[in-house]
């Protein structure tokens, strides 16, 4: 089982890509599958997460198929 | 449909024209009508902005409206509700947003105006990337959204 | 000018447009604009009504509003208002009041619109007469500004 | 001298009259006016006046060439 991974915006420019897939990822956290995609220990403060298009904490655990996304505070509006 | 994302310049006044012509009859029992258009300005902190980008989330930034939209018909006595908000380049003077409620009540469409408006500034997913004469830089923050936080005049 | 009594039917989209019109170049600093509109209902305590007659005391209504505008931009960083108000035969459905302001930072622009809606609500020299299905009446009072005095939902 | 005197909305219908002259009120209060002119001996509690478009109070004296103005409470918007 792989997770589809995004991020946006500054976020992105920071870690070089838009897209990632993280494979083995089931029962992860959020937090953990950043520290796998990107080699940082730690989701950095700041950072937003969501999960299948819903506000996510860092300790939510992934499942099947699940789309997780990190992006920099929102400035919509 | 409440909520909408625009990849091309819109017209609130279109916009609004449309919303109440599908209230049809139902119009004439709604009596008040609060909106807000945001628009592109042409400096931010001091410095000439000549273009912006704006990035959504497709799928999630409609869901996320989506549910600040029903969260405030909970809240609120409203017969209809509409969001619409610009992605892609904007230029200076274009609309950004707007947000749009059609009440029985003027304190209930007041209220929920505002409240929908600062949700969305706070929670929507949306980055706003700037273009100056020094560069391209992405926002930082948004202003506040209480006029307590400016210096008074 | 910021003021004007209609004695004909007006639309608040074109009065809008013709607003920002007006402000030209000074439109790409502006931000931020809250509009409210009242529109005749078709019932009131509970009754249906026909039609409505609203009558004004030519001069000082004008003189009023003017004053309210005057001071909401001492109190607010505005750069434009405008209110609209209908005399004469109103009808269900029809725009009864426009409130438009126009700011740099959205929270003036919101609490100033609700402001000058509010003190016009509430001071304005402005009154109504219900032709309802039992005969005409004169509207007593206004209805209360704040949602609290509604019964929750 | 003689003062421009005018009613409105449900205050002309009560009083069966739009407009008065009110003759010799130099020095007459607002709440003066009224009495000479309707013959009540005070100004209704609820009615509100102006003088020369301005809201005023019963106890504002008159001056030439005013106008005053009584109606009942506001109901626009």
């Amino acid at each position: 089982m792989s997770i589809k991974v995004r991020f946006f915006a500054s976020l992105a420019e920071t870690v070089g890509r838009r897209e990632a897939e993280c494979a083995h990822a089931e029962g992860l956290t959020v937090g953990e599958v950043w520290a796998r995609v990107t080699g940082e220990p730690a989701l950095p403060e700041g950072v937003l997460c969501a999960v299948n298009h819903a506000y996510s904490t860092a300790d939510h655990a992934l499942g099947e198929d699940d789309e997780v996304a990190y992006f920099p505070p929102v400035t919509g509006g | 449909m409440s909520v909408r994302i625009a990849s091309e310049p819109f017209d609130p006044y279109d916009e609004l024209r449309a919303a109440e012509t599908a209230l049809g009859e139902r119009r004439r029992r709604v009596g008040a009508a609060a909106t807000f258009v945001g628009s592109m300005r042409d400096f931010n902190e001091g410095e000439a902005v000549e273009s912006m980008w704006l990035e959504h989330y497709p799928g999630m930034t409609e869901r996320h409206l989506e549910g600040l939209v029903a969260a405030a018909r909970a809240r609120w006595q409203l017969d209809h509700a509409l969001i619409v908000h610009r992605v892609g380049e904007v230029r200076p003077g274009d609309p950004i947003v707007l947000v749009a409620v059609w009440s029985a009540h003027r304190a209930h469409a007041f209220e929920s105006c505002r409240h929908l408006m600062e949700e969305l500034k706070s929670t929507a997913p949306f980055w706003k990337k700037e273009q100056a004469a020094s560069g391209a830089r992405w926002v930082a923050n948004n202003t506040p959204g209480s006029s307590a936080e400016f210096e008074p005049r």
